[in-house]
């Protein structure tokens, strides 16, 4: 077990030999990732190809029938529930915009702020101005400043998905998944996204599945490419755009 | 004033001058006078805040958490059955039998000793903090289970109904000790105070509303906490919270016994003003009622929710007597004409507030069979 | 206020809940309830207090009509004391804390002079200290449990000695019955009757071993294994019978397996006190011919009275094929006793109406006389009848007289000295003839 | 010796009682006093009065009428009356007379009478029933006439009863000697039911040898029987459990595959059981005969009104509610109270009486089981419905096009498939199914307008306990509890068992908290 964590030690996120199956489907196929601290990784692959799992078994909410998720080269994340890998610093963003939406902006970013989540903390909580610099702060990261009284629920669909990133941001976690982000976007807002992620890459690392070819080329970082359950390919865009197996299976001929 | 402390304030302080004014209607003015309250009004009006309470406590964990009870009726009888065992115990020599020790139903028994579980309920106090405990424990065993099993949805709807059920069969039981399907009954005085006399029901109207005002506002303060606000996103996108680091299963659980403690007081309000506890108040369906006091009033609304407990039971009340042949037509009636034309409740005619999202189990229908 | 007519009455009723909300503006209004119950012209309020939904409403619907026809009878006659009588009726739905409610609504709201209502015993429990604080006249015309006896209340049904005893004598002579099935609904009653039972049959000799005793829920449906279990503990080679106290509802099924179960009359009879003509209605009884129920009233009593009652009944009801039973007697008899007590007394007020009724006597409909004793039960005649293939019974056996009701059961250690006597200078419900006080055992 | 001389007054009886004097007898009958009728029925029936046969039968149907003035007379089928003394048609009138009734003193003396009088009838079947019938009444007086009978008999079944009734009467007999009685007690032993263990539980002043031998026969049958009582409880269980089933299946549909709330559903039970009654009304009134088809007729009958009930009210309240699930429960929770109401205002509050056509009353014994046709039938009518149903789903067009929809709705819509249409005949269809339930709960439980109520909250426990949206595990659900229910109702009792179900079940979520079949995946999340 020490061996192994060793290995991982240069790494912020590693997955050794994950497998989860449904039903006698299988999702995911004895997969083998490795993330280091500050990288980020763009994670492409046809429907089904396990990418949605992948996040899921990374953070808790599904457990792998074999296999280990290392976090930061000391953690074993398969034993753990979705808050404490939250806790520990992970954030995810769902495929589909998911922010509470009677609440406004304002209230989603205060909800999402790193802090104690024991009830009886919160429910005395209130709100000090260092959280209120934290959101400002946020608000404008995430370009929502005008919006912040607006109920979450009447944001257009891109001001959404910022928003959910605002929260992932407001966390503060160490290495954010994000389930595709521009899924509905403009073509503006896809480029305003792709800088947004480049400066939150700054300081955190990230793991970006996504569909949309052109956002993950302008991301321009190390791309792994799933298929049935496992990598078929890795490396860089340019790198597995040539990989046949990859023309074959996803990108077509 | 602002908004948010209109609504704070407004509804308790309604609630009591009601109170004040029925209950000064009653003492102050002479029974001939026009606008005398008899102590009948009275008395229905202490039921009608005690079921309010109910609702309050239903509205809390529905309307704020999405978690929908059929069984909050459960919490609200047991409440009623701690109640009503001081009640009994304070008869003492009173009963048919003029017993010291054993209530009535025992010696009808041939019971010879007072069983362990009714010790200490001679005690006002202790009595009255069983009625909190007792609902309070069982939600706090029950939703731990539930919660951390991440039961949802209809799934935790279902069983909720089971478990009031289960104890419904269960307190019939006439080897329960709890007096079977006759229940606990002829009470004689309460804390000294004979429960007949006027001034009493006075009192207990008044103590109902003033504990109905105060758990308003225990509830407004929690709804409107940032634990309020987490309460919302869990009903709304539980998924999201846990991702954020929430334990959803907390929170619930937090909000779903202090809603069975509030509920549990509503019971044992409820017992001394209308005289009877019998395990009837734990069958499914006054559960159903008290979902559907609180759909009518208006979900998500603490004073919806007491508006529609208070608006229902007063139309059954009329009907039952003015219409006893057809007033399941008009309730029945009421119900879905309020579900197809008012389904943000009663309480939108009064109030401009913008709904709170639409809050909805998970569908069934979105899964595929 | 007092001589307001029926139709006002009703909407101050329904004007008095509203208030309860409005009152922060419109103060109680109209909601005075001071005035004396008995004034002493204009028509006399009859409460009905029946449930009308919920799962009672099987049961005392009936008991209501049959209220408002005995009402529309005596309108006929010219009412009482010269005044018309108008029935009010209200619907307590099953809900026994609604029934204290309505109760108190008739009471104080309508002034009723009377109210006829209950069935169950809670329903009863629940109404009694309303009628207790207000000073109201409640008849209650099911036979129940015993083991009270209020001022306040005429208990026009059975007493358990009134019912019980005389069918399981009737069994051990003409059956030779050996052992026992107590098969009963886990309430009040049927625990009573059990009790009484079981220690009537050990003074008989049977051995404990004998008796077997069974509770089941209300409603319960699924009766397939204690039917079974019945079978069993009858092939001990010993002649069996069930006394059976199951309640309402589950006995079509309860009837419905013993039958398929091909468990019939001659070989383990049945005798049940809560089966009567209204609950046969529901059943085809060619499997059930030879059960029993034992009752102080059978639809098939022949005699001119119990004929012009169904009658009257059956025009009243506009329905030829309705059953007439037990509590619609008993509700006979109270009604009529409440008349010639009113008479009596020349007055509807409370007291002197409660004062003049013990004494009276009136015709029952299975041919003699029903006296209200000071215990404020009334004297009944027992029936055992055999369940026949059109639903009526055959009564095999009547008390020679009139049997008296005891409301205290001697089985019981703490009630075996009580007495109850309303009349001067007893007046108490549950005198103890031991110690000479009023008041239970311990004083 | 006695014996014997038994034998030869019971061959000469029909003889000298040519010229007895019967009408003693009849005389009895209209006394009114039963045990002097119970004894005049066993004295005629040895009288070998010729009339005799048809008296009993006549007093057994009810038949037998009596005028003020003791005459006798038989009701014919067509209604005429006939004098039994002289046999003669009399004209009467309906007010003269009046029927003899019976309690069950005579009913049983009457049953053992027509046992020996049939002893000799051409007809086996009847043959049979009169064995069993002396049998039951195991009086010593009937052994000469079995004994006659016995020797003539040649159908082996026939014989075999003969043999059980011939030794019933004799280890009831005082003076048989001790070896016939141990061979008697060796016969009822091998009988081996509950009748024979209560016989042999009963001998008269047995000798030590008789006494040990009947004892070991009650300890023997009693060890068989206890086996047949697990299977017995299987079987029970299986009853209730498809029970469960036929009252949850169509919740399965509305609230399982549709997701309405559908606290309506009690109501479409009881309206089907209503069908049933309104059914068996007509028939009687109409055509008789075809009471026995009345259950086949009220089924179809039953799901069309409670199916097109089913589809007014999608059409007319839940299509406004899709996506709101919980309104659905208040919608329909307050149309079940209209529905109950008007149930009542139409057919009254009473119970309304539905009969069980012949076919389905009644028992079969099965090795050591008492198999009850009724539940039988139930049992086989809830796979058949369940059959049907999954028939339809799976390989009609209707079918299909109800899982496109409840599946993918806007796929299907985009595909033309008329989404509302099909809504509505969903709804429909599981109205319907619940209306055929209440057909089959017409057999056993109350006709009455709180049929539906009793039936809601086991139904939603189903269909939850399986897992909400999947039909298998309703009915896989079903059979388990109503099982599980049977095999602990004889430990814990009914109140108690029933409640350990109903812990059993919330415990069993915790477990598993989407049922028995949860739907797993990404699909089970949304």
């Amino acid at each position: 077990m020490s061996g192994r964590i060793g290995e991982a030690s240069d790494t912020i996120l590693y997955l050794n030999g994950v497998s989860v199956s449904f039903d006698g489907f299988r999702a995911l196929n004895n997969l083998s990732l490795v993330l280091a601290p500050g990288e980020m990784r763009a994670v492409i692959g046809p429907n089904g190809a396990g990418k949605t799992t992948m996040m899921d078994v990374i953070t808790g909410k599904t457990r792998p029938d074999s296999g280990e998720v290392i976090f930061r080269a000391d953690t074993d994340l398969t034993h753990l529930d979705e808050p404490a890998i939250a806790a520990l610093g992970i954030g995810r963003k769902f495929q589909k915009p998911t922010v509470f939406e009677p609440h406004s902006v304002h209230d989603n970013l205060l909800l999402a702020l790193a802090g104690s989540r024991t009830p009886r903390r919160v429910l005395f909580a209130r709100e000090t101005a260092a959280e209120r610099a934290r959101i400002e702060a946020l608000l404008d990261t995430i370009r929502l400043t005008e919006h912040r009284d607006r109920r979450a629920g009447d944001l257009s669909h891109g001001q959404k998905q910022w928003l959910e990133i605002g929260m992932l941001l407001a966390q503060e976690p160490d290495l954010l998944l994000v389930d595709e982000p521009v899924a509905g976007m403009t073509d503006a807002e896809t480029a305003e996204t792709a800088r947004l992620l480049r400066d939150i890459n700054r300081s955190k690392s990230v793991v970006v599945v996504e569909h949309d070819m052109d956002f993950v080329r302008a991301l321009d970082v190390k791309v792994t490419v799933l298929h049935e359950g496992s990598v078929l390919s890795e490396g860089s865009i340019d790198h597995v755009s040539r990989d046949p197996r990859v023309i074959e299976v996803y990108l077509g001929r | 004033m602002t908004r948010g402390s209109f609504a704070t304030f407004t509804p308790p302080a309604l609630v009591l001058a009601i109170a004040a004014l029925l209950v000064a209607g009653n003492v102050a003015l002479p029974p001939s006078s026009p606008l005398h309250v008899s102590i009948f009004v009275i008395s229905l009006a202490g039921k009608y805040l005690s079921y309010a309470m109910l609702a309050l406590a239903l509205d809390l964990v529905w309307g704020y958490a999405g978690i929908l009870s059929l069984g909050h009726a459960a919490f609200f009888a047991l409440g009623g059955y701690a109640m009503g065992m001081y009640l009994m115990r304070e008869i003492g020599t009173r009963g048919v039998y003029g017993n010291a020790t054993l209530p009535d139903f025992m010696v009808f028994l041939n019971w010879t000793e007072l069983p362990w579980y009714w010790h200490g309920f001679h005690h006002f106090a202790f009595a009255a903090l069983m009625a909190l405990v007792v609902p309070g424990s069982l939600a706090l065993v029950f939703g731990f289970l539930a919660f951390r099993s991440r039961v949802s949805g209809v799934y935790l709807s279902i069983i909720t109904q089971a478990l009031t059920f289960a104890l419904m069969l269960a307190f019939f039981r006439n080897n329960m000790g709890f007096g079977g399907n006759n229940g606990l009954t002829d009470f004689k005085d309460i804390i000294g105070y004979p429960l007949q006399a006027d001034g009493t029901r006075d009192g207990l109207l008044l103590a109902t509303a003033l504990l109905l005002s105060l758990a308003f506002l225990c509830a407004r303060f929690v709804v409107t906490s940032r634990l309020g606000k987490i309460l919302v996103a869990v009903r709304d996108a539980e998924s999201r919270t846990r991702f954020l680091g929430y334990r959803p299963e907390s929170y619930k659980l937090f909000v779903f016994v202090l809603s069975a403690i509030i509920a549990g007081t509503g019971g044992a309000l409820y017992v001394p003003q209308v005289g009877i506890i019998n395990p009837g108040e734990f069958s499914p369906a006054n559960s159903i009622e008290a979902v559907i006091w609180v759909a009518v009033g208006g979900r998500g609304t603490l004073a919806g929710a007491m508006l529609g407990a208070v608006l229902v039971n007063l139309g059954k009340t009329y009907f039952t007597s003015a219409l006893p042949e057809f007033w399941l037509y008009a309730l029945g009636a009421l119900f879905i004409l309020t579900t197809l034309f008012l389904p943000q409740g009663l309480i939108r005619m009064f109030a401009r507030k913008p709904a709170v999202a639409r809050p909805e189990i998970p569908s069934a229908k979105e899964r595929p069979a | 206020m007092a001589n307001d007519d029926l139709s006002l009455t009703r909407r101050r009723f329904g004007g008095l809940g509203m208030a309860a909300m409005a009152a922060a503006t419109l103060g109680g209004g109209k909601l005075a309830t001071s005035a004396a119950r008995a004034a002493e012209s204009g028509p006399i309020k009859i409460g009905i207090l029946h449930s009308l939904s919920g799962t009672m409403a099987i049961s005392e619907t009936t008991l209501k009509d049959v209220m408002l026809m005995l009402i529309e009878e005596q309108n006929k006659k010219g009412g009482v004391l010269g005044r018309k009588l108008v029935p009010v009726v209200v619907d307590p739905a099953s809900n026994w804390p609604l029934f204290a409610e309505k109760a108190r609504g008739l009471l104080t709201s309508d002034k009723c002079a009377a109210v006829f209502g209950c069935w169950t015993s809670v329903s009863r429990k629940s109404v009694l200290p309303v009628f207790e604080e207000l000073n109201g006249l409640l008849f209650y015309p099911v036979q129940y449990e015993g083991q009270e006896c209020s001022r306040n209340v005429v208990y026009t049904g059975a007493a358990p000695n009134q019912q019980a005893i005389p069918a399981v004598d009737y069994l051990m002579q003409e059956d030779k019955v050996q052992r026992w099935v107590l098969a009963g609904t886990d309430y009040v009653y049927p625990r009573t009757t059990n009790q009484i039972l079981e220690s009537y049959l050990k003074s008989k000799g049977v051995a404990a071993g004998d008796i077997m005793i069974n509770y089941t829920p209300f409603g319960h449906s699924d009766w397939q294994n204690i039917v079974a279990q019945i079978k069993q503990f009858g092939s001990a080679g010993k002649k069996t019978a069930v006394v059976s106290t199951i309640n309402g509802d589950a006995n079509v099924p309860f009837y419905k397996e013993l039958g398929n179960q091909g468990i019939k009359a001659t070989d383990i009879p049945v005798v049940a006190f809560s089966v009567g003509e209204e609950e046969l209605a529901g059943m085809d009884t060619k499997p059930l011919v030879g059960h029993l129920a034992a009752w102080n009233y059978f639809m098939s009593v022949d005699t001119p009275e119990n004929k012009a009652f169904i009658k009257k009944w059956h025009e009243f009801i506009k329905n030829p094929k309705r059953t007439t039973n037990d509590p619609m007697e008993a509700h006979y008899i109270g009604f009529n006793m409440w008349v010639k007590a009113v008479q009596k007394a020349g007055t509807t007020d409370t007291n002197a109406v409660i004062d003049a009724l013990v004494g009276v006597s009136v015709p029952n409909l299975s041919g003699g006389y029903s006296t209200l004793m000071g215990n404020h039960h009334i004297t009944k005649p027992v029936l055992i009848g055999e369940i026949q293939d059109d639903g009526q019974f055959n009564i095999v056996s009547r008390t020679p007289g009139l049997v008296v009701a005891q409301e205290w059961s001697p089985y019981v250690a703490e009630t075996k000295d009580l007495i109850g006597d309303w009349r001067a200078p007893l007046s108490c419900g549950n005198f103890n003839v031991k110690t000479g006080k009023c008041g239970g055992a311990s004083k | 010796m006695r014996f014997a001389l038994l034998l030869l007054g019971l061959v000469l009886l029909p003889v000298l009682a040519r010229a007895g004097e019967p009408t003693d007898a009849f005389s009895a009958f209209s006394s009114g006093d039963y045990d002097a009728m119970a004894a005049a029925v066993t004295e005629l029936a040895v009288s070998g009065d010729p009339r005799a046969g048809a008296v009993i039968t006549a007093l057994q149907a009810g038949r037998l009428y009596a005028n003020a003035a003791g005459q006798l007379l038989i009701r014919e089928a067509d209604g005429s009356f006939r004098d039994i003394a002289s046999g003669k048609p009399a004209t009467v009138d309906e007010d003269d007379v009046r029927k003899i009734r019976m309690n069950n003193a005579v009913r049983r003396a009457a049953d053992a009478a027509q046992g020996g009088l049939r002893l000799f009838a051409a007809d086996p079947a009847t043959r049979r029933l009169a064995a069993a019938a002396l049998f039951k009444s195991h009086d010593p007086a009937s052994l000469p006439a079995l004994s006659r009978a016995l020797a003539k008999e040649q159908d082996p079944s026939v014989r075999a009863l003969m043999a059980e009734a011939e030794a019933a009467a004799m280890v009831m007999s005082a003076d048989a000697p001790e070896a016939k009685k141990l061979a008697a007690i060796a016969i009822i032993r091998a009988r081996g039911d509950l009748d024979a263990s209560a016989l042999l539980a009963s001998i008269p002043n047995p000798t030590p040898a008789v006494a040990a031998a009947a004892h070991d026969g009650v300890v023997a049958i009693q060890r068989v029987l206890q086996l047949w009582d697990v299977l017995e409880s299987v079987f029970y269980g299986l009853s209730l459990g498809s029970v469960l089933l036929l009252a949850a299946i169509g919740l399965a549909i509305t609230f399982g595959v549709m997701g309405v709330i559908n606290m309506a559903h009690g109501e479409m039970v009881m309206i089907g059981a209503y069908v049933t009654f309104v059914v068996q009304d007509v028939i009687r009134s109409e055509a008789p005969s075809l009471f026995g088809a009345s259950v086949l007729i009220a089924a179809p009958l039953a799901f069309a009104v409670a199916g097109v009930i089913g589809i007014a009210i999608e059409r007319s309240l839940i299509r406004f509610l899709y996506g709101r699930p919980l309104e659905t429960l208040l919608a329909t929770w307050g149309l079940s109270l209209v529905l109950q109401q008007a149930v009542r205002s139409i057919f009254g509050p009473t119970n309304r009486e539905v009969g069980t056509p012949s076919w389905m009353s009644g028992a079969v014994p099965l090795g050591g089981l008492t198999i009850t046709l009724n539940r039988l039938t139930i049992i086989a009518f809830a796979i058949l419905v369940f059959a049907a149903l999954m028939a339809l789903l799976r390989y009609t067009a209707l079918g299909l096009k109800m899982r496109a929809v409840t599946q993918n709705r806007a796929m299907a819509a985009a595909m033309g498939i008329r989404t509302p249409w099909i809504d509505a005949l969903t709804f429909g269809l599981g109205s319907g199914i619940a209306g055929m339930a209440g057909v089959a709960l017409s057999q056993i439980d109350n006709v009455s307008p709180n049929l539906g109520q009793s039936y809601i909250i086991d139904s939603f426990m189903v269909v939850v306990f399986g897992g909400v949206g999947n039909l298998w595990g309703t009915a896989l659900g079903a059979l388990l509890l109503g099982v599980v229910n049977k095999f602990l109702e004889p430990v814990a009792g009914a109140v108690l068992g029933k409640i350990a179900v109903l812990v059993l079940v919330i415990l069993f979520i915790q477990r598993r908290p989407r049922g028995l079949f949860p739907l797993k995946g990404r699909a089970a999340e949304a």
